[in-house]
């Protein structure tokens, strides 16, 4: 056990990978520059030598396509963007081949691909550095999809993506990367397909996945203080869903709140939402409820930015109402920070 | 001059194409191959030239039109036929059908309906061929519309970036469906200096004589497995057949009156034949062979159950998902 | 008025919409080829020429560009692929691009690029050729989308996405260009947005979309053999949904069943039923349902693809189901088709 | 031989480009321009001499890189600066900040943040100007990275093929981020003949020479307007600062040794100046102009407001979305 950053743990899920199987290779814009990708590669290559950790042209559709056959010829690549908006190049190589080939073709066709793409956020990143698609991946069947939201799962998703035997699409905000942690030593993994319920309650349930998690345990804490306890899970996964945790607690609480770091429309807080009206309409005591981003590009302004992000704030007003709460204990929330649009006042920029 | 026994081999694998895609033609107005077929008809002389260079350890890469590469790669024609029947007995058990074939037993990784999608995979194969020191290569089959899609050219950059083991055998028929080289592709502009202006080392060689392709693949795929970095190889050829379908389409009109013709006279089985003249009796022998094979596949894939449709949703994942509903 | 198959209705739209406007342009592989895309681009090239009407390379990606760059030169582009799974290939320029000018760059920024997306099904089309992938564009900000379902809205709505100033998707099924019907003479628009409310009843409200509302329009004509009344809301515009039909809807019969052509997870139809969910809980009597594609590549084989299309029995079987019925019309439904895999038995391949 | 006054003007435009980047870099530790940056110091004759030659009926497309060339198409530098700090008085009112700059008035039709999807748009407007029998042109700006991307070779492809009125003005300044060529690019491939292999004509010249360049893209723009078709040309060209940000980041290592220093003493403003010689009286008054024209920008934009937040979800769609709800 350490107490460190996510960032770190992803680095070390990638030596302790990297060192576990010769087959595993790294790739990716920057992964052996100065910066090493927000430091998560950091020592990969100087350890495992060029062959298996090297940069790329600026290519990502026939890159993905490449570590497609890497796979099929018995590597586990590893390949990481450093915005998922880059990735939208890559679509048809990801949908049309790496997520069908194990079942059009069988079984030697298994395809382990682990595809890290940051995710965005705050610091002018606009319309096209801040895009939240996990509702597209989920879509596609064939793929797998993962979202941490701390370090220890951070690390030991990586590591079960890695290993996996199917791609896995490894979405990583960039605002996790400074979540601090206590991480287990070694190769452990957490399984795909799992959520955590990370805090316990009764009066409702609030699902939540990637950073939007840290934002939900500040509100839970301020209702807390107000008597009311919330159940909050964290996905984890977001395909496949873990239907049966989300179920067991809207059984116990009656109320559901998704929250979502995706477009509303269409997003997988909707999915969820829609299973539990279809599936457990008898368990719902009220109308379950959705927070997400807006339908809108996101623009670069810092002026115009506030709105775009789902904030504990946010969160607290939005089970008040579905509880019906008179009161509203927004004092108990942690003070916000001086800007909305970074994660914290130590950092200065540009990304 | 190549012996006499290599030349017999390709004037018999280039009858096994042949035959079978006639075959093919001929059964799939019965309604029994009940997914989209392109037939190679034409284009024998280059799937079964370029795969003569090939071992099994060598990988390969389609497209739509992939029959021909796979027979010449060594496939199992049983199992090809019963694929475009969809049947449980076909080499990727009916999921696949016509546009997706593969078959890992003879190095057949994978043909795909997304023009230019295999592309980069079989370059991915051979960067791990290369990380493994394998000496064996990997050989991407793609069209003269392929070449369009942006994603050869990043393929063929990283290709020849890391110097990697790969052929690229185009097979130039002119035509992306009906749309003839011009409307596609700069007046004049010749595919080799294109494959040479982005980094690979290029040869063109006629497409319809099949020694002269699997002399200069040969030579290429040597060079190759002695690490001298990726190669094109452009072969001029000609469908004769629609674009998908068993049918004559000449009477449309999209190809000039009389090219097809032209072609049609090179035919490169009849050239190959006029070229070596196999003994009468190893010829008659050899073609019925192939007639009864070619039969029996049919038979055998008419014959073949489909897949369960209790199977239909197997297999998605190679580690299963645990759907905790 | 006259009666027409979709694929004419079509083909009327394009003619039309170039003659009234020199701005249009229309190009796609195949659009001046003996085929002429199902007979819908028939004419075109020697009514408005080579320069207006044009074949392209089979490159989607920069051809969607091309399209975007020449709309905001002034021109409506409609862009035509076969099977809309060759577009995934242009992802990044439909969603970093076309849908976020307008609203990051501002007025100056409009882009009126229709862009037909043919969707496969049955013959062998396999995995590649058979996606629905609306729930994908249905999540983008910026983006319309509709999926006609028969031949006046075919029309309607091809010639409003034409001479509207946003990027459109229109969503083309294969198994529709054969559907026949009246259509208006004439530049007769049907306007974005609204969805048709095809036959009204008060027992359950089905939602259906593009060919799926020929099934549907079966289904409801056997459960009224039986007394049960259905109402069928064809939705035709998938962004922005017409919620207020629906809802109106909902408010009368108390029951929801959405259909969806598009794998499950992530549907369009499950984002319709979390939005009643949320917003009009107390309409509800009963929990809502879908029937949707499963979540799984589709197979080529014939004998593995019955299952991956709803058709009129499995509707039937669904309300029957929702409203309890004892006993299932289904002998009222009219006589299956030879074969599942053709839209009839005129059908002889191989698209 | 240019003539004095024209050479003037390219000196003045260099000198504006220059003082405007530094003034950026010198306020960004503040922290009021709250974007990614990405400065052009170092490569301003390339700007400055393509833009020389085009009119603002002529449209430009940009990359993350685009201050320069927003600048030397006549772009409005109040405009410039209130959009890095997300003002209402921006260009985009802010909603695009540094690496979404745009201004129909002076043809700068678009910059974006995604390496080379501009380039198609460009390709597409130059495609509209010839629908419309206009003389204008378009010129793509793109990178060395830009140039691996496929969408850069279908989008030449096609403008081959439709002889389109658009120049490809590529600053090759040897690096993607802190990746150089070598990692990226086949050894020894030249950026020019990849571009005549795709069907484009193409053109080196000394991207720190702001009147070879000017001079250069002067004629190729005529004949882009005679309808020669499409033309590539490549300026080699450094970046003196980080990629990403105000500062400079030579320490880092990723440059080899000296590699900046030489870039520096081919400063494209001081060979300017050297052989131009400018009168002392003409270039303290442009300095000192452009000191006052950019202190004035800066304290215009600090003291513009944001855009309204009320305003944050209008105008996603030109004709309004009317969700039904
Ligand atoms: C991405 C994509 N675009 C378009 C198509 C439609 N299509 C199928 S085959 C084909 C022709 C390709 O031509 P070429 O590569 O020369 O192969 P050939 O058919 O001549 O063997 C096209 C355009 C497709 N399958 N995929
Ligand atoms: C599709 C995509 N991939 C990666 C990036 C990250 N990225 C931003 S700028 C850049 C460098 C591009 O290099 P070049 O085109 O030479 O332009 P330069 O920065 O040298 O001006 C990269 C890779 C991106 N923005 N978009
Ligand atoms: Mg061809
Ligand atoms: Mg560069």
């Amino acid at each position: 056990m350490a107490r460190i950053h996510a960032a770190q743990a992803i680095h070390d899920a990638l030596h302790l990978a990297m060192a576990a199987d010769p087959g595993v290779v790294c790739y990716g814009l920057g992964i052996d520059d100065p910066k090493r990708i927000f430091g998560t590669t950091a020592g990969l290559q100087e350890a495992f030598g060029a062959e298996r950790v090297f940069d790329m042209p600026t290519a990502e559709n026939a890159m993905t396509g490449i570590g497609i056959g890497a796979a099929l010829g018995g590597m586990r690549p590893v390949m990481c963007h450093q915005r998922l908006d880059f990735f939208l190049l890559a679509m048809d190589q990801l949908v049309n081949n790496a997520a069908k080939w194990r079942y059009t073709f069988g079984e030697g066709h298994k395809v382990p691909l682990t595809l890290r793409l940051i995710l965005g956020r705050g610091w002018g990143q606009g319309p096209t550095h801040s895009q939240n698609l996990q509702a597209w991946f989920a879509h596609v069947p064939g793929l797998k999809v993962v979202m941490p939201a701390s370090a220890a799962d951070a690390k030991g998703l990586l590591l079960s993506a890695i290993f996996d035997d199917d791609p896995v699409v490894f979405l990583e905000h960039r605002w996790i990367h400074a979540a601090i942690g206590e991480v287990p030593d070694g190769d452990v993994r957490v399984p795909i397909g799992k959520a955590a319920t990370v805090r316990e309650g009764d009066a409702l349930t609030i699902v939540a996945m990637s950073y939007l998690v840290a934002e939900a345990h500040h509100a839970c804490r301020a209702l807390e203080q107000a008597g009311v306890y919330c159940e909050l899970i964290d996905l984890r996964t977001i395909k496949p869903l873990d239907m049966a945790t989300i179920r067991a607690s809207v059984a116990r609480t009656g109320r559901l709140l998704v929250l979502d770091s995706g477009f509303a429309t269409g997003s997988v807080a909707g999915e969820i939402i829609a299973r539990i009206a279809m599936d457990d309409w008898s368990l719902l005591r009220a109308a379950p409820q959705r927070l997400a981003a807006p339908d809108c590009p996101e623009p670069t302004s810092y002026g115009l930015t506030r709105q775009f992000y789902t904030e504990a704030g946010d969160i607290v007003r939005a089970a008040g109402k579905m509880l019906g709460l008179s009161q509203l204990p927004l004092e108990a929330l942690p003070p916000a920070r001086t800007h909305h649009d970074v994660p914290g006042d130590w950092f200065t920029g540009p990304f | 001059m190549m012996n006499r026994e290599f030349s017999l081999q390709l004037l018999h694998d280039m009858l096994l194409v042949r035959r079978s895609e006639e075959a093919i033609a001929r059964h799939y107005p019965q309604q029994q191959m009940r997914c989209p077929v392109h037939l190679s008809i034409g284009q024998e002389a280059a799937a079964v030239g370029i795969c003569a260079a090939l071992t099994h350890q060598d990988q390969a890469v389609s497209t739509h039109r992939s029959h021909a590469h796979y027979l010449a790669k060594g496939g199992d024609l049983d199992a090809l036929i019963a694929e475009l029947h969809g049947k449980a007995t076909g080499c990727c058990g009916g999921r696949g059908g016509s546009m997706h074939l593969s078959d890992r037993r003879v190095g057949f990784l994978a043909s795909t309906a997304i023009v230019g999608n295999s592309i980069p995979v079989g370059v991915g194969m051979a960067l791990s061929q290369q990380l493994k020191r394998s000496q064996a290569v990997t050989c991407v089959f793609l069209g003269d519309g392929a070449v369009e899609e942006g994603v050869f050219y990043e393929a063929a950059n990283f290709a020849a970036v890391r110097r990697l083991p790969v052929l690229f055998a185009c097979e130039n028929n002119r035509y992306s469906v009906y749309a003839g080289l011009e409307k596609r592709q700069p007046a004049g502009r010749k595919l080799t200096a294109l494959a040479e202006g982005i980094g690979l080392r290029a040869w063109e060689v006629d497409g319809n004589d099949v020694e002269a392709v699997a002399e200069l693949t040969a030579d290429v795929v040597a060079s190759l497995r002695d690490g001298a970095g990726p190669a094109f190889i452009e072969m001029p050829t000609y469908r004769w057949l629609e674009h998908c379908g068993h049918a004559d389409d000449d009477h449309l009109g999209y190809r000039p009156e009389g090219e097809l013709a032209a072609w049609q006279a090179r035919d490169p089985l009849m050239a190959m034949l006029a070229r070596i003249q196999p003994d009468a009796a190893w010829l008659a022998a050899t073609e019925s062979v192939l007639a009864q094979r070619i039969d029996a596949a049919f038979q055998r894939a008419l014959a073949a159950p489909y897949p369960s449709p209790a199977s239909a949703f197997d297999g998605i994942y190679a580690s299963p998902l645990q759907e905790n509903d």
